[in-house]
């Protein structure tokens, strides 16, 4: 099985990529994220499937990413996103301002290899006025005029998560945050952290497989305990909603972004 | 027993809810959560009430599209909208203030109201702070418009503003707002000052009803300890 | 939660109602579909998701399908599908021929509420002649000529499968059928017929709420112990290969099949 | 050791998927799929063999669209049809023969042959049946067309025809049939004689090569084994 390091892993995602990265409550790959930061990746494309929180606002921070694609950026209870608000306000990366809906379906249309997909809603609003990418088309079953929108399908280079366990075949289990299958399924390449790896074949298991990333579609695991860290997962660890409001704080400005970065950079137990 | 203003959001929301078979609730809405699940309570279970980001009061378990999916199909009755800005059409701005993209004040995003203002039937904007900074006139960025002209696919839309102040009706005919009913303590004159858009009277404007102590014993109990799950910070 | 017995769920699908049914694999609803016969179901529209065997033949055998729309109706190794193909060269039912995946795709279409879901491929086929509410638009997405299909969403009335296992809160577990999921979340009702009832809440357990669907999807659920006899059931039974063989002989003249119905009545230990 | 005929085109089919990544198998083709788990051995496992319905040989979990979502994608690198009827520019027909609907011969249907025909690179035709009624000049409904014109999106489409007779590869530019290896026993007059259509003929028609005393073994203990999941009648 594609059994890789952290570092190793981030090391595999190169400069300028397209990067599917999920929402905050979904298995996000933050020691990968460390470990991107800590070899200086330069010009991500982050795709949020829809919002992204933290994650997108230390990259951005350290100066990663060139194109943000996202429905929001928030720290949710702990706040504004500081280095993303200050790197919009400064121009210096590149927003495609989304819809949720509109970046899932988008995503999916990926995943099911057809050129678009429609979506209603969005018409009217100044997201389709900026988005040049989304077309306008009237509906070809309906009898009278029905503008509707289509929305390109998004193949990310890369999918980038953090699951609770996978295989030695390089299966990955998910339970419910099924967001990570659409992902895994429509990027060309699939990197995922996990809290552990099993001898057992998850597809073999009644109860897992179903919920199990098969190994066809994953390129490497890397195994990271705490991935996540300071955001929880799923069934496994409790957000640290203190070192998040830490984060929120220093979020405010680059020097304190800084520090906490340079602090954490080795983790949970860093 | 006396009502916090909080509370009298949470009755005034909850009572625009009835007869909704299905509620769902995005993030960081801990009012208009504590409302749907008032609101299901009351009706004895009738309506169910699906909470984003929720261990307990959720039912999600098809990944990131499945909410908007429910939507697009019509099993969601009401949801629950703000904005950085709100103007007199309902248009809401979750995006900015100034000229996109590099707008001195940058909020989150969009988030899924491109989409849902448009489906979900009954709308409920809910913006705590009621003043010339959050009422406007015009919104910088349309996130998503109160009204569509009627050749677009559009079941959904704005029902209500409620306020720290006040209740304003949404007519979608006229895309205005009507003042319905105003929060005790508070005056038309002083709505009027702080609210940045012009809005039409309703005939009969009362005083928002206040919650009898059954339903307040009701919030500060089980209500209180449902919406600790999603919200704790709010429970405390 | 709404259990009810499997007579009264035949009897709470209408005459008329389009039906979603799964494939011979997936969860095959025989129980139930001896209910049908048993009620003179008349007039249904069935839909396979992609495509039906002994199921879809046992309602045409039995009068009780007007439409049927599907990729293939098959015994799979056991042969044709004699009710069906009578029926065909008869002209007594209203074919609706497909491909799977645009089944899958309309079904999806339906899932998410959009009117109309694009697919490769179909464009030349005699297939697409004889589907008139399948069009053809130049895909906008393209900057050259560029012809593609545009599937409808498909609606059903009704969705109707088996399952292993559901809870007394109407939850139903589907295991690796993942189609059923879809299924559920495109029909206006769905009715289930499961082996077991648990007293345990499949939403709340971590392993089998993945693959779970919620109850609000679920309109009425029937126990009925192999209840896809004599089709198998993952994980649950294996296929009745004498009886289909069996049925595969009887389905060749409705003589047969009659007799064969009426003695299968009370299904597999009737 | 003697090869049996059945064994002669499971080798056949075998040497057509050198170099494929992966390979899927439909339901009811235990000759593909025998010849799939085999070029699988023999590639040491480069090549990935997906056969539906499949316990073992299979890893589809995510419903009746994930293969055709893969060969969407273009994650599927060869794939196998049949045809009651194949006509001379390749068109399979797996519907009936007579006029639709009312057909005087009914088969099952044309499964998910109108896409996969179109977006899998190398589909290997197979009908052991050589004959004037299943290879036809024309067929009397399309299921799936040979070819498309160019302004039609097609990256997939007919490599070869293999039947009991012979192999034909098909010439996509010329929309037609080569005639390229006879298989032992079988004779080109025999070939002309049972075949519905014109086809042109190689520079050099060679018999068909057997297999190996060793891959004979391979497929009569192993191979035998795994197909035995899919296809126990088969096995037997």
């Amino acid at each position: 099985m594609p059994e890789i390091s952290v570092k190793e892993l981030a090391n595999r995602i190169p400069d300028g990529a397209k990067v599917a990265i999920p929402p905050s409550r979904s298995g996000v790959a933050l020691a990968a994220t460390r470990a991107l930061i800590g070899r200086k990746a330069r010009n991500l494309h982050l795709v949020a499937i829809p919002t992204s929180g933290i994650q997108a606002d230390m990259l951005i921070g350290a100066g990663c990413v060139a194109v943000m694609e996202c429905a929001g950026v928030t720290l949710d209870e702990h706040g504004q996103a500081g280095r993303f608000v200050e790197a919009v306000k400064a121009g210096s990366i590149t927003l495609r301002d989304s819809t949720c809906p509109a970046l899932v379906s988008g995503l999916q249309a990926g995943e099911k290899g057809i050129p678009f997909m429609p979506m209603r809603g969005l018409i009217g609003s100044d997201l389709l006025k900026y988005r040049p990418d989304y077309r306008v088309i009237d509906n070809p079953m309906s009898d009278g005029p029905d503008p509707i929108v289509l929305l390109p399908a998004i193949t990310p280079d890369i999918a980038l998560f953090h699951a609770p366990l996978a295989d030695r075949h390089g299966n990955v289990w998910i339970g419910t945050m099924r967001e990570l299958m659409t992902m895994a399924h429509a990027a060309r390449q699939t990197f995922v952290t996990v809290e552990e790896i099993t001898d057992a074949d998850l597809m073999w298991d009644e109860l897992r497989a179903p919920a199990t990333i098969p190994a066809l579609y994953v390129t490497a695991i890397a195994q990271a305990p705490h991935g996540t860290w300071p955001l929880g997962l799923q069934g496994c660890h409790e957000p640290d909603n203190t070192e998040l409001a830490r984060y929120a704080r220093a979020s405010k400005n680059a020097d304190d972004f800084a520090s906490w970065i340079a602090r954490t950079a080795n983790g949970k137990n860093g | 027993m006396n009502c916090k203003p909080q509370e009298l959001l949470i009755f005034t929301i909850a009572r625009m809810l009835e007869g909704i078979e299905h509620v769902a609730v995005g993030v960081s809405s801990p009012i208009p959560g504590s409302a749907a699940l008032l609101q299901r309570s009351l009706s004895g279970g009738t309506t169910q009430v699906t909470v984003l980001n929720s261990r307990n009061l959720q039912t999600l378990n098809d990944g990131a599209g499945e909410l908007f999916d429910r939507a697009a199909q019509g099993r969601i009755g009401a949801f629950f909208l703000s904005g950085g800005q709100i103007d007199g059409k309902a248009n809401i701005n979750l995006v900015g203030i100034g000229d996109y993209p590099r707008h001195h004040v940058r909020w989150s995003g969009s988030f899924g109201s491109a989409m849902l203002y448009y489906l979900v039937p009954r709308v409920i904007l809910f913006r705590e702070e009621h003043t010339r900074r959050t009422l406007v006139d015009q919104v910088d960025f349309i996130s998503a418009p109160g009204t569509s002209p009627p050749e677009i696919y559009r079941p959904g839309g704005p029902y209500a503003l409620v306020t720290g102040r006040c209740v304003f009706m949404f007519d979608r005919a006229k895309a205005r707002f009507v003042l319905t009913s105003i929060h005790p303590g508070h005056r038309l004159d002083e709505i009027r000052e702080n609210t940045g858009f012009a809005f039409d009277l309703a005939n009969n404007i009362i005083e928002t009803p206040l919650p009898d102590d059954a339903t307040l014993t009701l919030l500060r109990g089980p209500i209180a300890q449902e919406i600790a799950d999603p919200y704790p910070a709010f429970a405390q």
